[in-house]
């Protein structure tokens, strides 16, 4: 979402330009909004609703506000002159969600936000309301590694692996991230000083990316071959092998990117298909 | 304005068989409630249901079409059935804001 | 409540009786139970009747289906073969003779014993473990809940579980065909039936893991039966006190408890762990492949073991130490055959009618993207839920909830922390 | 004007969201339906008389009554559930020998329903319907096209019906209606 106006639209302008009633959250109104999602279907605000945004509704319910609040929403509109209940009021005061109600109908009340445009000195901030409506089904998660930490060597892989698990990738799929995943990760044990694990996944790709801070590989291209001449079949049989970390990553995952600076960090990227 | 005339500059794409109709006015709303109490006659509604009772309700108050926003993928029985009714559908990747946008810039105004 | 069709339950649910505790929701190892609408409702593809619910719930809502006496009757040839858990049940001086002879007194032709067989698998698995180098470590079957466990949350260890079958099994098989021999009736007029400890075998025996058939006709509950053999035994006990010299009784390494298993397959890179909170994380860690150096793992679901299963009625210490003094007083080791053993093994008598496959449970949906949509949804939801495992918006956990609202089992509105109305619909 | 006389223009009035629950007794089978203000359904099973009524459904909809601004007449439409298109299930159903009568002219036909058990709850004459019916008429303005609206009795098996009722399920789950 940086465009032009990284900060968004003051919600006091988008009160103004819709004459709306402010229902909740009057000294909040300078708070900015960097996107306007238009929707009753609450899945779908809270799967791709971006943080920031503000909810313009028709769905007097205080599921709207319990999924706005969710979705990190900053304001729920309420459009055709729908006032919402007490109920929502308070629950929306507690989250500190801004509440309106507009008397105009949905288009309205969009082009009259896009029309915002027009009279702002600076260009376009109509633009930053509109980040591309892409339903991308990406879901992504950060873990910590700490290095040394031998206590709690395998925590990530776990977690990882009961992520993929819920999402339903193939069993088989999932074991050959979890080896990976806790090989990457008891190399930062063994040789780094901390570091940050990323899983990205989506329809066509699992990518797991260990970012560590430490003493680097000198030879990344040694440091993958050596494995690749001292594992023994049974070893690979055995889908691991004791300190074959990095042949044996190279054996589960379709890709391995394998990058280091010695003194800095290594940098080790895993993707497996997805089928 | 016709709907002929929005559907290149609104990047639709029509899912049914398309008669020239004049659009009146835009409603928007995932609310089969909303459609029976506010929509009018020729509007062209704008929302993510895809559930074939959505025909259902457009054929009813005798909307113009219906355009499934935020590039909604529409289910066979839905287009089946809207084709039967006449009942125009056309899809779009926009969201119902970002379509709300682009149909005021292009100098549509509701009756 | 019925169990959904497909998959065989060991308890019925009496939603009746249920006052809305949740203590089965905490307790449930695999989340399968949910408080919906102010009743118990279970997620059955989950369930891996390891019966916990059972021993949580004060009301009794969780209703054990066994066998009775009467489908016992139908036969004309009755073999009982108890659970080694029930002769740690009448107390330490009472004499296992005296517990057979009262289960002959309730109708039972013949009682067969499972010490042996137990004592002859230890020397087959050692077989097995140093015939076959690849897999490791090598997962026990003795535990259906285990079993089950691993069919459910666990897909990968399917290869891990180790295909010999278990000592009641394979002496409910010679017990049927020694009857046969002797009465010379044909095998289906002989009735061979276990006494359990726990639900998890029921269902083991009404529909096996291996999708096999049990070699067993029916299953009875140590439980029920308790109340009826309880006057019995000690009537017997004290007509027995006069007659002298103690009966001999071969009263083996029975598996009744944590480290039995590990004990007959002896010493050296096995390990043994009981209480499913503990099987769970030694799973996590082979997934991981962090226990490559282990041979053989002995898992077992109730704490303590087979002793302290949902069906047992003594207390599980007490039986352990009731079956120590049974073991002194009555000799656990004899010698076993080992040739003749191996011989049997090689001719496959101890294996496995069908290999153990994956139990495919509900994931977030069939499509991917869909799934990955719902995953985000829960998410975002589980970030902002209170993270306290209330428990009363009628999931067991926070992480629960998210995910049932993901998969629109659950509304938002169910938590009460986000709405008030939701806490009168839970205090009713 | 008198009332007989006047050619009705009617508008909607007296717009009232709610939700239909549709409840089920599991021992007699029998089906009740209520609109209900509340904010969420009754989430529990509870009795009345010889009944256990278990929610079986619970959809957003709303109610509305009719005014005719030439003569000021009100019709109320109380009695009215929601209406569903006919999409023809049951050939031996009246209302889809309707249908396949009328569809060459693209007059489509929508069975106006009412509350259940039949007799708890007033049901609608055939002049509120003839009413409705014209409503929606007047409200499309079509001249290629109309509406016809028939009496949820004329229905011959409702559980075989599978025509597309108006009103929202599901909105409050995040789990979407079509999936």
């Amino acid at each position: 979402m940086q465009g032009p106006h990284p900060d968004g639209l003051a919600l006091c302008r988008i009160q103004s330009a819709l004459a709306a009633d402010v229902v909740v959250g009057a000294g909040k109104m300078d708070i900015p909004v960097t996107a306007v999602y238009a929707s009753d279907l609450m899945s779908d605000v809270l799967a791709y609703g971006k943080p920031g945004s503000a909810l313009l509704t028709g769905l007097n319910s205080k599921q709207a506000a319990i999924s706005a609040y969710m979705a990190e929403f900053r304001a729920v509109i309420f459009i055709r002159g729908k006032r919402p209940a007490e109920a929502i009021c308070k629950f929306a005061e507690e989250k500190g969600l801004v509440v309106l109600s507009a008397r105009d109908d949905m288009f309205e009340a969009c082009a009259k936000i896009a029309d915002l445009d027009g009279t702002a000195a600076d260009p376009s901030p109509s633009e930053d309301l509109r980040p591309p409506m892409v339903e991308e089904e990406t879901i992504r998660y950060a873990f910590l590694i700490d290095g040394h930490d031998f206590a709690s060597a395998g925590m990530v892989s776990t977690q990882v692996k009961a992520i993929l698990k819920t999402v339903g990738v193939e069993p088989a799929l999932v074991r050959r991230v979890a080896i990976c995943t806790y090989e990457g990760e008891m190399n930062v044990v063994m040789h780094a000083d901390k570091a940050r694990t990323e899983l990205v996944l989506d329809d066509h790709e699992i990518r797991v990316v260990i970012d560590d801070e430490g003493k680097g590989i000198p030879d990344v291209t040694l440091a993958m071959q050596e494995g690749w001449t001292t594992a023994t079949d049974e070893q690979r049989a055995l889908g691991f092998g004791s300190g074959m970390g990095l042949p044996n990553i190279r054996k589960n995952a379709d890709v391995v990117d394998l990058t280091s600076v010695v003194g800095k960090g290594t940098r080790l990227e895993m993707r497996f298909r997805v089928i | 304005m016709k709907l002929q005339d929005m559907i290149s500059p609104l990047e639709l794409k029509a899912l049914t068989h398309v008669e020239d109709k004049e659009v009146e006015g835009i409603f928007i709303s995932d609310m089969l409630s909303d459609v029976m109490s506010s929509a009018k006659a020729g509007d062209l509604w704008l929302t993510v249901q895809t559930h074939k009772n959505i025909v259902s309700a457009a054929n009813l108050v005798d909307m113009a079409a219906i355009v499934v926003t935020h590039g909604k993928s529409v289910p066979k029985e839905t287009v089946d059935l809207a084709d039967r009714f006449h009942v125009a559908i056309l899809s779009c990747d926009g969201s119902n804001f970002e379509l709300s946008a682009k149909l005021h810039a292009i100098g549509f105004r509701p009756r | 409540m019925e169990p959904e069709p497909g998959y065989y339950h060991a308890f019925s649910i009496n939603e009746d009786l249920c006052k809305g505790h949740s203590r089965c929701l905490r307790k449930c190892p695999t989340e399968a139970l949910r408080l919906r609408r102010g009743r118990i409702a279970m997620i059955s593809e989950r369930c891996i009747d390891c019966g916990e619910c059972l021993l949580a719930c004060p009301e009794g809502v969780f209703a054990p289906i066994c066998d009775s006496m009467e489908d016992v009757k139908k036969f004309r040839h009755k073999v009982v073969v108890p659970s080694p858990v029930l002769y740690a049940q009448f107390g330490a001086s009472v004499q296992p003779s005296s517990i057979r002879q009262a289960l002959l007194n309730t109708g039972f032709d013949e009682v067969a014993e499972t010490f042996y067989n137990s004592r002859a698998l230890g020397v087959v698995f050692r077989q097995y473990i140093q015939e076959n180098r690849g897999v490791r470590p090598l997962i026990s079957t003795y535990c259906p809940a285990v079993v089950r466990l691993i069919q459910v949350k666990y897909p990968n260890l399917v290869e891990n579980l180790m295909p010999i079958n278990i000592p009641r099994e394979i002496t409910a098989m010679e017990a049927r065909q020694g009857a046969v021999h002797r009465t010379g009736l044909p095998p289906e007029a002989v009735g061979v039936f276990y006494i359990a400890a726990c639900p998890s075998i029921v269902v083991s025996v009404k529909q096996p893991a291996e999708s096999g058939t049990s070699r067993f006709d029916g299953v009875l509950s140590l439980r029920n039966l308790y109340n009826a053999l309880l006057p019995d035994v000690l009537a017997l006990e004290k007509a027995a006190d006069a007659r002298a010299p103690k009966e001999s009784f071969f009263f083996g390494m029975g598996w009744s408890w944590m480290g039995q298993i590990g004990q007959a397959v002896g010493a050296g890179k096995c390990l043994s762990v009981a209480g499913l909170d503990h099987v769970v994380k030694i799973f996590d860690d082979i997934e991981s492949s962090k226990l490559r150096h282990i041979d053989f793992l002995e898992a077992l679901a109730c704490m303590q073991g087979c002793v302290g299963g949902a069906f047992a009625v003594e207390n599980p210490y007490v039986a352990r130490a009731n079956i120590i003094h049974l073991q002194q007083q009555y000799g656990q080791d004899r010698e076993v055959d080992t040739e003749a053993i191996l011989q049997r093994y090689r001719a496959g008598h101890y294996a496995m009618d069908l290999p153990i496959k994956p139990r495919p449970t509900r994931m977030l949906d069939i499509d991917l993207p869909t799934s990955i949509k719902r995953m985000k949804q829960k998410e975002r939801v589980f970030a902002k839920l209170p993270q306290k495992d209330c428990g009363l918006c009628g999931a067991p956990t926070c992480e629960a909830f998210a995910r049932d609202c993901a998969l629109g089992e659950a509304d938002l509105t169910d938590c009460v922390f986000f709405s008030e109305e939701a806490v009168h619909v839970r205090t009713r | 004007m008198n009332a007989t006389t006047c050619r009705h223009q009617w508008d909607m009035i007296d717009t009232t969201y709610g939700f239909l629950v549709t409840e089920k007794c599991f021992h007699c089978g029998m089906i009740s339906t209520e609109f209900s203000l509340d904010p969420t359904p009754p989430l529990e099973e509870y009795r009345e008389g010889d009944h256990t009524w278990n929610l079986v459904e619970s959809a957003q909809t709303i109610r509305y009554n009719l005014n005719c601004r030439s003569c000021g007449l009100r019709v109320d439409l109380k009695g009215l559930l929601g209406l569903m298109l006919c999409t023809g299930c049951d050939p031996v159903c009246e209302v889809d020998v309707l249908r396949r009568r009328f569809e060459p002219e693209r007059r489509w036909v929508y069975v106006a329903f009412g509350f259940l058990p039949e007799e708890k709850h007033v049901q609608l004459t055939d002049e509120k319907i003839a009413a409705l019916e014209e409503y929606i008429n007047q409200r499309r303005r079509s001249r290629t096209s109309s509406i016809k609206i028939v009496p949820g009795r004329m229905v011959s098996k409702i559980q075989n019906c599978y025509g597309e009722v108006i009103k929202d399920t599901d909105m409050l789950s995040l789990t979407p209606p079509n999936s």
